[in-house]
């Protein structure tokens, strides 16, 4: 396993603090967590991760957390929690051992240094990645890709199931959640209005008050409105179709309908 | 001619990557000194003078350009299938159901303003088609299904949808409290109105 | 080999217009029938190996890429890549070597909780993707890597990645927890379920 390289690699990292020697200056904030700094450490032996004193490693983790908390109350709770593991790893280690279910200590030092072993190939391999070919850097694509010109036909998917089922939901939708619905009787649409204009419009010859075309039976002053704006709309549709003729003598006099002679 | 083959490969290089036409002196400015970039320029020319791109000048500027002969293969048809969003497959079982109808009615029917997009979408998948205008003030435009919709759905004749109350029998309606909302629902009055719109769309003045 | 020139010519045309690599299947469909498009390509690949541009295989597609030896020259052309942090690039490379993997795996094996943006950042860059979901307790989402990652990092296959043989041989590319940190990452109790997850795992639920 190539440690040297990262380690330089890792040196040049702005955020990778100078490792803690002997001296011990210590900062917590450039470590990635209690692994990154009994990785370190155990770099600090200088020997092959396998053949790494996790005993050693523990000591010297322990010594580091004390440093640390002996400068700073907060410490992460990870690196306190791995303080205690390690405190009882090494307890393992070193007193004979038990009868007693769970892993040796031996078991339990193989597995940090299986995952120590482990973090170190992931950070050397991507290490080895970025210093790889990479596309966009080292090799370049072309700059200017003409491209392939997508002509698209659409085909869409229904099935007439679905539409009756669209159909069935919206109706049902709007069944049960329509309220304005009241409003409406109240309002003449112009087609009721231009319905009614064109079947009267023949019965009466001469020149008509407008007003008199509205139906009878509208009580209420909205409705009433609501006709008159609506006659009046379907008058002048009328008189633009050509069938009508609309007179008015004066501001805000009646206004007066005929029929046109050569209207059809 | 002798030119230098490195100065070939790194002129094809930067050609290549360019994200433009480059001319000469850009070239040259990239390339080592003394490299004689007319005599580059001409031999990469040639070399791909029969090949599936050329490198061609374009105002002044040179480029890798896909030889013309090839162009057609750079076009492709492509087929896509795309499920209807759940606003156009209402609009549109609400254009079988009561064409020919505005789109002030379609929007009336769901209540809720119509997309542009929707309506497009249905143009686009060949559903729907303008059948003429209502004698309404404003004349609005009136939508109606087409022939390929009747084909697309297997059906000999658009009366040939099931009506409101096979729906229901079909389990496809959830019958809540019917009673209650039959006089909130509104179906009955509005119906109604359509209906006469119907008899008064002009047949005339379809634009088939 | 006796290989047509003309489709030749075609696919070199498709390659350098195309603006992601292709596989043999698209360029196959797109050349006339009966094209030996393995040959189409050997041949391109050979006729391109000492030039400054290359036909390169990347994730099992191919495509043309300056020459490597180049790069020093096109520094104007080169797009800025965002520089990742120290986790983001751990992070990347544990999902590429332990693929699929979840999310606590990830933080075991770097001993330590993985911010949320870490995964963003990778998201982002289009590089890692969700795989499927582990079927142990919990269902954790599996995650592996992209397409977009192998030609970024022009690689042709994921056992491409430097000293993926190596690696494997040695066990390092084991999910297996270890045990210890359990409680560092406070995923307690969890960690204990996916043991062999890996086996478990059902390729069925992968979502491709």
């Amino acid at each position: 396993m190539d440690t040297g390289s990262f380690d330089k690699a890792g040196r040049e990292n702005p955020d990778v603090i100078p490792l803690p020697t002997s001296s011990l200056v210590v900062d917590l904030d450039g470590y990635e967590g209690p692994l990154d700094v009994l990785l370190v450490l155990a770099r600090d032996q200088k020997v092959d991760l396998l053949k790494i004193s996790i005993l050693d490693l523990a000591e010297q983790y322990l010594s580091f957390v004390e440093e640390v908390q002996k400068l700073r109350l907060e410490i992460a709770a990870d690196y306190l929690v791995m303080a205690a593991w390690l405190a009882y790893l090494k307890s393992r280690l070193l007193l004979p051992a038990q009868e007693d279910d769970g892993p040796t200590g031996e078991e339990l030092a193989d597995r940090l240094a299986f995952q120590l072993r482990k973090l170190e190939a992931m950070r050397a391999a991507s290490e080895k990645l970025l210093n790889g070919t990479v596309v966009g850097r080292d090799q370049l694509q072309r700059g200017r890709p003409e491209g392939v010109r997508i002509i698209r036909h659409s085909k869409y998917e229904c099935s007439l199931r679905d539409l009756l089922q669209a159909y069935a939901d919206q109706k049902t939708r709007k069944g049960n959640t329509n309220p304005l619905r009241l409003m409406r009787e109240a309002v003449y649409s112009v087609e009721a209005a231009l319905d009614r204009l064109e079947k009267m419009l023949g019965q009466l010859p001469e020149w008509t008050d407008l007003m008199s075309y509205l139906p009878e039976n509208l009580t209420d002053p909205f409705s009433q409105r609501s006709a008159q704006a609506s006659t009046l709309l379907a008058s002048l549709q009328m008189a633009k179709e050509g069938q009508l003729e609309l007179r008015q003598s004066a501001t805000f006099a009646p206004i007066e309908v005929k029929k046109r002679k050569d209207g059809k | 001619m002798t030119v230098d083959p490195e100065h070939v490969r790194m002129a094809e290089a930067l050609l290549f990557a360019a994200s433009e036409p480059l001319d000469a002196a850009t070239l040259a400015a990239r390339l080592p000194d003394g490299a004689d970039i007319d005599a580059v320029l001409e031999t990469l020319e040639e070399q791909y003078r029969h090949k599936g791109v050329n490198l061609t000048r374009l105002a002044g500027k040179w480029t890798f350009l896909t030889a013309p002969d090839l162009a057609w293969m750079l076009e492709e048809e492509r087929e896509t299938t795309r499920r209807l969003s759940r606003a156009a497959l209402e609009t549109l079982a609400i254009i079988a159901y009561h064409q020919p109808v505005t789109r002030a009615e379609i929007e009336e029917t769901r209540g809720v303003g119509l997309s542009r997009g929707t309506m497009d979408v249905l143009f686009d998948a060949g559903w729907i088609r303008p059948r003429g205008r209502r004698r309404t003030p404003g004349r609005p435009v009136t939508y109606g299904i087409t022939e390929e919709f009747l084909i697309h759905f297997g059906l000999d004749d658009i009366k040939d949808l099931p009506g409101f109350d096979e729906l229901k029998a079909a389990g496809l309606l959830d019958t809540e409290p019917s009673g209650i909302f039959r006089d909130l629902s509104g179906n009955d009055g509005e119906d109604e109105d359509e209906e006469d719109g119907e008899d008064r769309f002009d047949p005339e003045e379809e634009e088939a």
